[in-house]
Order: structure tokens, then C-alpha cells, then sequence
């Protein structure tokens, strides 16, 4: 853990670093192209001051962590059930696959008209649209999951005659877990990057509005403020579900080496 | 209640044409309340046999069935003890074992009961809320057959249950296995590559040879067990030291042994 | 009774085929009852004509095949960047501890960026022509390629790696035939995800940088109200994204069965 | 010669039909076209140096001035007349009579719809901040008004003439009723002018030779309008062709260079373009606005007039 | 060139204040080509002392060491048969085997005829290409012994090996493993349950005692094998005939079931 820290600590610095010097000492990279911390700090002190985008940073940070929540939460419920079924029963998996193939693709942003249609312009559009993203890590590696049981854990289960409930809570589960935790990282990851495309649908605040709008202002100290917050939030949920996770699965020694 | 047949057996394993033949016209019965010992070669298909038993796989021909019912699916009524113990790492010792009495509808009292008692008769108290990580080899075997035990099923099926533990567990664990067996009979099918197990604890032994895997030949012990009165004697190496103990197990290790020659050839 | 067999079937074509007709029953009834304008959920009928109509007529700059060509350079130039790069610096740090302490953080750093919020810097950094979308693609391609080589690397079976390291076997060989390995399912998954990730910020991009490819297709279609034009979008990039998975999970099939993990 | 647009827009109309008439070999320009679907990544490639010239709206034009010193040397066209609040036909007068009604109202923001608006809320004499601004793109603004999720919409032209069909929608009131003058602009990177100035001039000397023959040939040029906009995936009807050639006026050389005079002080389009400065401040889009004076340079379209084989090459027929 | 040495070994699971402690003061030399045998209850700690050989995990007291020098990671020198096979899934019998004489730098002829050689001695002939799902567990047990002697190493540690095998090809193994440590002689750590065989193969054998987990008593056996000339009889079954085997193994078994009981009291 504090060795973890310390490289991973000296790696930001570095990183930091080397942005300064590339930036503002030896202007390698023009301001144009990339702000420089100077720039940074102007459009930080400038959202968390007089506001943009209609709020200062907290509104923004506020209804984009609930937002991301909701759907996150949404997409997960939806999404490991289905995955979970779909490694389970071939015929669901046959009889699934091919529309979930087919609308997988399409991306967030071709879904705001359905959105803004079906559900206005309310946080319920925004969340599907998360939802539509962050849905299918969950759904592909849960199946992926319980594809890679072992056989014989699965045999033991159906000689002890589980019936189909405890089955799934108390082998399927536990048994497809580690990928299951995989796929809530990256659909925690999607909600977040399609926040972008969620406050497309009217949002009055958030940081996908912010975002939205420093890029129409080609404003990029404000663009990198907007990726530095999301960045720390996302951060941070994922520390939330690393917390989860390892409690989830401290019989498995592997993840205890792991993250 | 717990008559197991095998009708002609067989096995291909790939495509039926060019495949590989790993059972071929088994025949079988072990009676209700019999204890039948199989002994065999490595890959002669002993496991393959428990697994039809056990719902776990199909014969490609014949047909097993229980108390005349072909069996279709795995149930707790058939209880496995897994060579390689087949444990949920994500349960402790005590869920382990305690799932299938949960299955059951045993209720929550008389499960931790059954539990306390076999984990006790298995040499495992104090390790009851342990992950299987966390046991030896030896131990983890000991919680699987507990797991099959406590369920006290009508057929037990075991594969080697006794190849991972330790030479003083063992014989009390065989010990405890005849007596289990004599006191509270049941349909039994024991995989073993020790003889002397087999000969100890078996009321028949049936023999298995190789390419393609079949029953060879069928040994009664149990008529001379009760001729012999080997149930007089307590102790296991007491019964071993038996003439007619050491002479059936000559028998078996010799037709063993000749099927390796025939092989080898 | 007999007629009941074809719903009754194990095999998965069928079982596809009634799956897909479903959809189409529903969308089609949608769309014909009125619940929802035609506007908005044209018929599927629709929308195929309007496949039809699109390759061979063109619009916003050429046939749908033209778009679809397109894109799918532009896609193929970002995923491979992104399977090439992650999946090798996945299986790295699941090895390597130092690596995965220092890539980690930053990697952490950017992953929750939208891959639309790259578009700014992708066009200050690289234009619009193809380097800009190719950098958004990567952006959300990435991720899963890493995060999945990762863990999948991570949580192979210690016992392996054990046995492994008693032969001796040094780094290189450790990644690539005890790591690897263990990590194909894992990688899989990650692949199907980052595919569909990667078609999903490349349509997101032509909608801001490209005047070309299949996304700025649906995007005028938009503009228009043409929601047929939308969905033949959609139906073209569906049908490349259904290709990409058939493949992989092929693949992934092959590899299971070889070892015995599924039947 | 690289030169950026953005297609299906009324005022690169002149591209195209110079290209048909083969003008640009004329003057002996290659040009190569790059296209963008909106103007921030235009002005964001401008810094990748992926193209030269170009035309663009003015909220991007002032943009790129402010961040990247780009240089807005002519105009393109009036759009004030197609920017506009719209609502319900049915509703028009009813609004005119009580703006007040007007609560909520989906537009781009921080875009010359947004600029519009507010001009026109503040000649109403309503206070902007008192009304909600919810913002959408222009597609989406269509579709949730279609959908019943939006009342009044602040939009541009084609997607004016798209509410007017699909949504029996029309002007409450443009840019032009609010005298907030929205002009699009030619524009040019600064380092590229100053290193090839005889190119950017025979450029706007394109440009203002396709005007010309444009107000001389409306119903040629009206053909090629569509032709022009569906190869951009824009399926414009006739009536909405006519109106944009109605609605947005163009300038020729002399208007230009009247407009952009500055004898007696600033000129006209300075004027606009800081009022429109000052609209972007004031939404926080950049800090300050550019004086004017820095970045309108009518000397481009000064040299056209003083080169006499331009000058002619532009007037001939 | 192997000679492995334990120093006050320790080794407590979980945190040092109220942690389990697997191992306490375990003391224990094995000498250059020493075949040494470890018996001891299930759960005693065999299984964690041959991992410290191994370089799998490290005591939290005291010091293991090999040749003087302190262990710190495993390597192919130690080759280790393990208790649950660890065979390579996605590898073929073949690649298995091949994979640490690859690591060596083996030219591809002479691994292959190495391969061929070993598969034939472990009767595995046929199924180089096989998967290991697709083998029974015995012959999964015969492919990870393969794997480690085809590397000819100067350390041998091996945690029941012989625990899957079928009876006949136990005694083949075994038989086959006296030879080859007759001929070849290397260092041993031999980890069984069978007091039988670890009498037969050892030099010496250690007692393990549980709770905490030690080295109880060491007995030579190598002095009374050779003074008993059991080397001159062929077969193991002739072997374990002879009284001062009997003795011997006798006096292991009684030390082995006092413990049990001391235990249980
Ligand atoms: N999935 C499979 N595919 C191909 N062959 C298989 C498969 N499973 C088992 N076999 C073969 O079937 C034969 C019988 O295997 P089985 O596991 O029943 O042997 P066994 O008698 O239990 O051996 P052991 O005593 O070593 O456990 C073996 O030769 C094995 O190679
Ligand atoms: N990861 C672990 N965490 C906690 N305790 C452990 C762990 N690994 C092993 N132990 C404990 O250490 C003790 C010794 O285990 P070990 O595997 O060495 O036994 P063993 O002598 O090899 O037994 P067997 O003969 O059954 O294989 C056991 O009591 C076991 O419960
Ligand atoms: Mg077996
Ligand atoms: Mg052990």
C-alpha cells in the first residue's frame, strides 16, 4: 500500500511536472494546444468564483455525482441479471444476443431524440442515456463471468439439490464475481464518460454541461478543469467500489494481490 | 430405495465415429444398501461410471438408472464426494457443508447441530468459519466428505474420497465409514486405488480394465466378511492381518496386475 | 404437438431468429400503433427501403457504403492502436508491479473522460482529418482492452503461476503463454465492450470533426428529421458490430472448449 | 490552398458554384475543401493548421480571434432574418401581445441563436435571466419540440424552415426584428495571410465573383442551391430554398468594403461584431472581447479593389 | 549442490499478535542427494515448509536455505511436484513438459526425445497431445511428475505425488523413483501420508507434529537399509516382507498415532 502510494504519487508528480516545464518553461507545447497550469488555475478560480456554465463547481459536481449514480445503479441492476442469465442459458443467450448486438453499438448521443421523445428533457432521459452506455460492460462481463465457473463447483451445487434462487445468490454470484467487479469498473467508467452525451439533453448544470460548453468555447483551461473534476470523481467511486469489492471477495486470494 | 443398474454402458468421448472409446458394455448392479467397492487402472473410466450415476453425464449407449428410474439430472439424493473436492472458495467451511442441509429445509438449530457433530467427527473443529484457501489439502478433502455425509443420503457416491488424507485419518475415517455402514446402511459406490480399502470396507469389489473401459470381474466379499466374522475384530489392522483378509486382496492385486502386463505388452 | 417443436429447439439460429423477429414484432407494432410518431420510430419497413434507398443514392457525400467505409477505417485505425497498446500494457502490469503503480494513476487520470471530451484536444493536437478521430476511437477503446488484460491477468490461477515460475520461466514467457492465457476470457469480454465502445465514440466524433463516415451521415439525418436515415445508420453499424462479436465469440468458444470449460 | 467550410450552409453556397464555374483555376488556386459540421472543431482545426481559409459564423469567428488570432477579412451574409425565436404558428400573436408567457426556451447557447434571443427578450423588455435557457443542439431542439417538450425554440436557418414544416412553427421574432445584426464572416489564420496575401485576396476575389453571379442568376443558382445542399444530406424544399435566398443578403465588393469603412470612426461590422463580442462575455464564453480593430482587416478586400485584374476578374461575366 | 537447511523456522498466517501459527521452531537438515520423507497429520504444515524450499512464500521466522544461500524466489533448480497437479489448461501433455526445458534453453531435438523418454516411462505414451481436461485425474498427477523430472533438477520436492496414482502404477512410480535415486541420487523432500512408502524411498524421514506445526522425530533409515542390504531385492513387495521393515515402519505409525491421541485428549 504505501509503495503503492509513494510511485503512484511520485508518477502524478512527474506527470505534473512535466506538464509545467512542457507548458511554461519551455513552451513546447503552445497554450493554444494545451493549457498550461497558469491557464488551469484562471479557469478553476473562475468556476469555483463567478461560475460557467450556469454554476459554480459544486452545483455542477452535485448533479453530475447523482446523476452517475442513478445511472450507474440503473445499468447495473439491468445489466448483471442479464449477463448472468445469458452465460447461464444458451437459449436466453441465442434468443438475446442479436438485438443486444445490434442496439450495443449505437452510441449515446444517437439515442437523444428517443430520450428527449420517450422521457423529456428531465433527468430520466439523461439516465437512460447513461444507462444505454454503462449497461453493457455489466451485461458482457458477467456472462463472461459465469461462462468461466468451474464445471465442477457447478456440479457440486446441483448434487447438493440448490434450487435455482440460492444457485444463482450463492454460486453464480460469488462464482462470477471477480469478472462481475470488473465489468462494475467499467460501467461505473461509461457511466462517467457519457455524461458528456447525458447533459446533452438540457442540462442546466453538471460537468458534462460544463464540458460541453468550454468545448464549444474552445476553452481549454476550463476543458481541463472539466476533466480534472471528473477525473477525481470517478476516481474516487471506483475507490468506493475497490472497498466493495474486496470485502465481496476476500476469500479469493488472487484479488487480495490484486488492486 | 437406491438400487443402482448399469445396462451397457458406454462412452465416447468427440465424435462417435472416430472418438475415443472410454466405456464400452459396462455391466453393473449394485443392490440397495450394497457397498460396492470399483478398483481399476488410471483413466480405466471409474469417474466417468460415478458421474452417470451422479446425473452429471450421459452414456452416448445403454442406460444407468436408480431403483429403475433412468437418471436424468443431479439431486441430493446422490451424493457426490469430488476427487479434486469441488468446494465454493467463497464459503466458509461451516456454509459449505451447511448449503445442502439448507436445500433441505433443515432447520436453522438442527443444522448447526449436524454440523458441530460432523465437523468434530472429521477432525475439523475450530476450523468451521475458514475458507477452503486457507486448509490443507488433507483438510479440504475432509469438508467435502463432510458435505456429503451430513447430508445422509440414500446413495454416496465417492471418487478416492480417502487419496488426500493423512494415513492416521484415513483409518479412522474408514473405521468410521464401516461403521457408518453397518449401523445405517446405504447404497454406496467407492472409488479407491488402495485394495485394501477396497477389501476392508466393500461388500463386493468390482474389478475395471482398460481400453476400452468395462467391468473385468466382480469379487463378493461380503460373503466371507460374515463367514469370517470380521466384524469381531475392532481394529482395522487387526481384520488385515486376517488369512482370508490378505488372500482376497491377493486376488484383486493380482488381476490388477495382469491387466497392467496384458497392457504393457 | 409437433408443430410446437420449432419454439422448442436448442439451436441457436432459430433461437436467434425468433429472438430478432420479437424486436422487429414489437418495434413494428410500436410504430404502427401510433404510441410513438413515425418521426420518431419509423416502421421497419421503413427504414429498410431506406437502407436500400442509401446504397445506392448518395447523401451527405456518398452511399451508406462509402460511410460505412469510412468509419470503419477510422475504427479499425483506433481499436487495433487501442488492442495493440492495451492488452499487451494490461498483461505488463499484471506482471510487473512497478509498471502497474506507475501506469495506474495515470491511466486513472483519464479514464473517465468522455471520449467526446477529447475532441477539443484531438483536433488541436492531431486535426480532423485522421489523426483526430483516431485519438477519440483510442480514448474509448482503451479502457476495457487495459482494464480487462489487467484483471484478467491478475486473477489468474496462483497455482499456475507458481508451477510456472518453479520451470523457471522468465518474463517474457510468463506474459505470453501462462498470463495470456489465463487472461483470454477476460480479454474477450474486454474486446467485445471496447468494440462497441469504439464504434460508439467514432460515431460520436463525426458527429463533431468528420464530414465523412457513417456517424455524420446519421447526424445529418438528424438535422433533417430523416430518423430513417438514423436508424439505416444504425442498422449498418449494427450489422459490422454483430460481425466483430460473432468472430470474437468464436473465438472465445474455440479456446473454452479446448479447455474443457465448456461443453 | 486549403478552404473550410461547413456544408449545407447558405453562404458556402459561392464555393461550390465557383467550383462548377471552374473560377478558382482562373485565378489559379487549388483549392482543397475541408468541411466541418459545426464551428468550434473548425476553429480548433484552424490551430492544427489543418486549412487556411474559410468561412464560418461570427460567434466562431470572434472565437478564433480571441484565442487564435484569426483574422475575419470580408463577409459572407446577413443571417439576422434566420435567427430566431419561433413558436406555434397558432400561438404568434398571442406571444406578441404578452411575451411575458415566454418561461422557458430551448436554444444552442452561447450561439447567435443565444444572442438573438436575448436581444429580442431585452427589446421586449424582459430581463434574460428570468428566463430558463435549457440547452440543446439544433437537432435536438427539433426533435423535443416535435415532441411536445419545448415551446419556443431559439433556432438558425435550414433548421428554421424544418420547424416551419414539420412542426407548424414560425418566427416570433429574428435578429433582425431586434436590430441584433448576426453577419457570417470569411476568415483567414494570421500566419497564412501575412506569408501569402496575393492568395487570400484572388480567394475573396472567388467569393464575391460567385455573389455577383449569384444575385444576377437566382434561378440557376437557386438549382444548385439544392443540388448543393443534399450532396451536404440536407433535402431542402423549394420554399425553403426561396426564403434563403430572401432572407439572407449578401454583399458585393463595394457593400463590403462600405460596410467595413472606417473613416468616420469604427465601422458598421465593428460595431455588430462587439456587440456580439460583448454577448460572449457576458455568457462567460471568453474573458474579453477582442477590440474590433484587431481582427476585422478590410486591407484583403482593399487589395482586390486596388489589383485591377482581380477587380475585373470579379466584375466579368 | 542441494543441500537444504531449516533454522528455526516459523510461520504464522494472518497477523503476528493473534494470527494462526502454521509452524513453530521447525528445525531440519537435508543433506546433498538425501532423499528425505515428511509424515506427519493433515494440516501439520508439510505443504507450507516445501513451499520455503520452493520459493513460494517465506517463513516469518527464521531462515530457510539451500546450499547456505537464503531462499528467496523459486526457480528450476527446485522442481516441485505439486499436491493438486497446476498443469497448464491451454497446453497440451507435450507443452507442458516442454515448457521448463524450453525456459532452460534445451535445443528442440533433445526436448523432444527427453519428452518422448519420460512420457514412456510414466506410461503416458499416446498422449502427448491430449489436454489435460481430457485426462483422468491419475494421469494429470503422472504428467506434473513428468514435468519436473524431465528437468533433471538438483533439488526434487515432491507434495504427494503418488496420492492420485492407481495402486500398480504407484508401485511402478515408486519403484521407478528408487531407481532413478539410486542411479541419479538428488535431493528429495518427499511429502506422503503412506508411512510405507516413505520408509521404502527414504533415507531419513521426518515426523511432523501438529499444533503448532514441528519436526518431531527423525529416523534413519538409510543405515538400516543398507546394513539390511534391501537394495538387493527387486521388487517392493519383497521389501516390505522383511522385518526390519516392518520395525521400521511400525515405530514411524506408533510415533504417527500417539500424536492423534495426545491430540484428542
Ligand atoms: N472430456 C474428455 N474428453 C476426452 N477424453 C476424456 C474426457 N474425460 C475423460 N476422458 C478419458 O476417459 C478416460 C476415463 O477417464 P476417467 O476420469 O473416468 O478415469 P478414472 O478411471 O477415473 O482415472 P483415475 O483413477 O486416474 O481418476 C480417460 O482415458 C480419459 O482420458
Ligand atoms: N492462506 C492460509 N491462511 C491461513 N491458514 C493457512 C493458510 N494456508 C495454510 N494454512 C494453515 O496452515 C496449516 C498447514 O497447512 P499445510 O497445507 O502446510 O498442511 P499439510 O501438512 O500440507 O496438510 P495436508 O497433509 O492435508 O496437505 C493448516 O492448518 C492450514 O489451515
Ligand atoms: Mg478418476
Ligand atoms: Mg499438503
Amino acid at each position: 500500500m504505501s509503495r503503492k502510494a509513494v510511485v503512484g504519487g511520485a508518477t502524478i508528480f512527474a506527470a505534473l511536472a512535466l506538464w509545467y516545464v512542457a507548458t511554461s518553461v519551455t513552451q513546447m507545447i503552445s497554450p493554444g494546444r494545451f493549457p498550461s497550469p497558469a491557464d488551469t488555475w484562471a479557469a478553476f478560480g473562475q468556476i469555483t468564483g463567478v461560475g460557467y456554465a450556469n454554476g459554480v463547481l459544486i452545483d455542477h459536481v452535485l448533479r453530475s455525482v447523482t446523476l452517475v449514480t442513478l445511472g450507474f445503479l440503473v445499468a447495473i441492476c439491468t445489466g448483471v441479471p442479464l449477463g448472468l442469465w445469458m452465460g447461464w442459458s444458451r437459449k436466453a443467450e441465442a434468443l438475446i444476443n442479436p438485438v443486444f448486438l445490434i442496439i450495443r453499438p449505437i452510441p449515446p448521443l444517437a439515442w437523444i431524440p428517443l430520450a428527449i421523445l420517450w422521457l423529456g428533457l428531465g433527468d430520466m432521459a439523461k439516465i437512460l442515456v447513461i444507462w444505454f452506455a454503462a449497461f453493457v460492460p455489466s451485461v458482457i462481463n458477467a456472462y463472461a463471468g459465469v461462462r468461466n465457473l468451474d464445471k465442477t463447483l457447478i456440479e457440486a451445487a446441483q448434487m447438493l439439490g440448490t434450487p435455482f434462487l440460492t444457485f444463482v445468490r450463492e454460486i453464480l454470484l460469488p462464482g462470477a464475481s471477480p469478472m462481475i467487479f470488473t465489468g462494475l469498473r467499467l460501467s461505473l467508467q461509461a457511466s462517467w464518460t457519457t455524461l458528456v452525451a447525458a447533459e446533452l439533453v438540457g442540462a442546466m448544470t453538471g460537468l458534462g454541461r460544463v464540458l460541453n460548453a468550454a468545448q464549444q468555447d474552445l476553452y481549454p483551461g476550463m476543458i481541463l478543469v472539466g476533466m480534472i473534476v471528473v477525473t477525481l470523481c470517478g476516481w474516487l467511486m471506483t475507490a468506493a467500489l475497490g472497498v466493495a469489492e474486496r470485502r465481496a471477495l476476500s476469500w479469493n486470494t488472487a484479488s487480495q494481490a490484486g488492486e | 430405495m437406491g438400487a443402482i443398474r448399469f445396462d451397457n454402458v458406454g462412452r465416447i468421448y468427440g465424435n462417435k465415429q472416430d472418438g475415443f472409446e472410454a466405456l464400452k458394455g459396462v455391466e453393473l448392479e449394485i443392490a440397495d444398501k450394497e457397498f460396492m467397492a470399483v478398483v481399476g487402472p488410471s483413466g480405466c473410466g471409474k469417474t466417468t461410471c460415478l458421474r452417470f450415476v451422479a446425473g452429471f453425464d450421459r452414456p452416448t449407449s445403454g442406460m444407468v438408472s436408480v431403483d429403475g428410474v433412468k437418471v436424468t439430472k443431479p439431486g441430493p439424493d446422490r451424493a457426490v464426494v469430488f476427487q479434486q473436492f469441488a468446494l465454493m472458495p467463497w464459503k466458509t467451511v461451516r456454509e459449505n457443508i451447511e448449503l445442502g442441509l439448507r436445500n433441505k429445509g433443515v432447520p436453522r438449530a438442527e443444522r448447526r447441530e449436524r454440523i458441530d457433530r460432523i465437523l468434530a467427527l472429521m477432525n475439523l473443529t475450530g476450523y468451521a468459519d475458514a475458507f477452503p484457501h486457507q486448509l490443507s489439502g488433507g483438510m479440504q478433502q475432509r469438508v467435502s466428505i463432510a458435505r456429503a455425509y451430513v447430508l445422509d443420503p440414500e446413495v454416496l457416491l465417492m471418487d478416492e474420497p480417502f487419496g488426500a488424507l493423512d494415513a492416521q485419518t484415513r483409518v479412522v475415517m474408514q473405521e468410521e465409514l464401516v461403521r457408518l455402514a453397518r449401523r445405517n446402511p446405504r447404497t454406496v459406490m467407492f472409488i479407491t486405488h488402495a485394495v485394501e480399502e477396497a477389501v476392508y470396507l466393500a461388500d463386493r469389489v468390482a474389478i475395471m480394465a482398460r481400453q476400452p473401459g468395462r467391468v473385468k470381474e466382480i469379487i463378493d466379499i461380503r460373503s466371507i466378511r460374515e463367514a469370517e466374522r470380521w466384524d469381531d475384530h475392532e481394529k482395522i489392522e487387526d481384520v488385515m492381518d486376517l488369512e482370508s483378509f490378505v488372500h482376497l486382496r491377493t486376488q484383486i492385486w493380482r488381476s490388477l496386475r495382469q491387466e497392467k502386463a496384458m497392457e504393457i505388452a | 404437438m409437433r408443430d410446437m417443436r420449432i419454439f422448442d429447439t436448442n439451436n441457436t439460429v432459430v433461437l436467434g431468429l425468433i429472438g430478432f423477429g420479437g424486436f422487429l414484432a414489437v418495434w413494428t407494432l410500436l410504430s404502427l400503433s401510433g404510441l410513438i410518431p413515425s418521426l420518431f420510430l419509423p416502421s421497419p419497413a421503413a427504414v429498410v427501403e431506406r437502407f436500400v434507398y442509401l446504397l445506392n443514392h448518395r447523401f451527405a457525400g456518398g452511399t451508406l457504403v462509402d460511410h460505412l467505409g469510412a468509419s470503419m477505417l477510422r475504427f479499425a485505425g483506433g481499436f487495433g492502436l487501442a488492442v495493440l497498446v492495451g492488452i499487451p500494457l494490461g498483461l505488463l502490469m499484471g506482471w510487473f508491479r512497478l509498471l502497474d503503480d506507475i501506469v495506474t494513476p495515470l491511466f486513472d487520470a483519464v479514464r473517465f473522460i468522455a471520449p467526446i471530451a477529447w475532441v477539443p484536444f484531438a483536433a488541436l493536437w492531431f486535426g480532423t482529418g485522421i489523426g483526430g478521430p483516431i485519438m477519440i476511437i483510442f480514448a474509448g477503446a482503451f479502457p476495457p482492452c487495459l482494464i480487462n488484460a489487467y484483471r484478467g491477468a491478475k486473477f489468474a490461477d496462483p497455482r499456475l503461476i507458481e508451477a510456472a515460475r518453479m520451470l523457471g520461466t522468465p518474463d517474457r514467457r510468463m506474459i505470453t503463454e501462462i498470463l495470456l492465457p489465463s487472461a483470454v476470457p477476460s480479454i474477450i469480454a474486454g474486446l467485445r465492450i471496447s468494440a462497441g465502445l469504439g464504434w460508439q465514440s467514432l460515431v460520436g466524433a463525426e458527429l463533431i470533426v468528420a464530414s465523412t463516415g457513417i456517424g455524420y451521415m446519421m447526424v445529418q439525418g438528424q438535422g433533417n428529421v430523416s430518423t430513417t436515415t438514423v436508424m439505416a445508420g444504425m442498422i449498418g453499424i449494427g450489422i459490422i458490430g454483430l460481425v466483430i462479436d460473432v468472430v470474437l465469440r468464436r473465438v472465445e468458444e474455440a479456446i473454452l472448449r479446448r479447455r474443457g470449460l465448456s461443453a | 490552398i486549403r478552404v473550410s467550410y461547413q456544408p449545407s450552409l447558405y453562404w458556402a453556397l459561392p464555393f461550390h458554384v465557383a467550383s462548377e464555374k471552374g473560377w478558382w483555376t482562373e485565378v489559379e488556386l487549388e483549392p482543397e475543401f475541408v468541411t466541418f459540421p459545426a464551428g468550434a472543431p473548425q476553429i480548433a482545426a484552424a490551430q492544427a493548421k489543418d486549412w487556411d481559409v474559410g468561412g464560418t459564423g461570427s460567434v466562431p469567428a470572434i472565437l478564433g480571434a480571441s484565442r487564435f488570432g484569426l483574422k475575419t477579412i470580408g463577409l459572407t451574409n446577413d443571417e439576422s432574418r434566420t435567427n430566431a425565436i419561433m413558436t406555434a404558428k397558432a400561438d404568434i400573436e398571442a406571444v406578441k401581445a404578452d411575451p411575458g408567457v415566454i418561461k422557458s426556451l430551448l436554444v444552442t447557447t452561447n450561439s447567435t441563436a443565444d444572442f438573438t434571443a436575448r436581444a429580442c427578450l431585452e427589446k421586449w423588455g424582459i430581463d434574460p435571466a428570468s428566463v430558463e435557457f435549457v440547452n440543446l443542439a439544433q437537432a435536438q431542439i427539433i426533435s423535443a419540440v416535435i415532441s411536445g417538450n419545448g415551446r419556443f425554440a431559439g433556432v438558425w436557418a435550414p433548421n428554421t424552415y424544418t420547424l416551419q414544416e414539420r412542426a407548424e412553427y414560425d418566427y416570433l421574432c429574428s435578429g433582425a426584428d431586434a436590430d441584433a445584426i448576426v453577419p457570417g464572416a470569411l476568415v483567414v489564420r494570421e500566419d497564412f495571410a501575412s506569408q501569402n496575401p496575393e492568395a487570400v485576396q484572388k480567394f475573396l476575389a472567388v467569393y464575391l465573383k460567385s455573389i455577383r453571379w449569384i444575385k444576377a442568376n437566382p434561378e440557376e443558382a437557386r438549382e444548385m442551391l439544392v443540388d448543393f445542399y443534399s450532396e451536404g444530406g440536407v433535402e431542402i424544399s423549394d420554399a425553403g430554398a426561396k426564403a434563403e435566398f430572401e432572407l439572407r443578403p449578401t454583399f458585393t465588393l463595394d457593400e463590403q468594403l462600405a460596410l467595413m469603412a472606417r473613416e468616420g470612426g469604427a465601422s458598421e461590422v465593428d460595431g455588430w461584431m462587439t456587440r456580439i463580442g460583448e454577448f460572449m462575455t457576458s455568457v462567460g464564453t471568453i474573458p474579453q472581447a477582442p477590440e474590433a480593430e484587431g481582427y476585422i482587416d478590410p486591407s484583403y478586400l482593399q487589395g482586390v479593389k486596388e489589383n485591377t485584374a482581380l477587380a475585373e476578374f470579379v466584375d466579368a461575366d
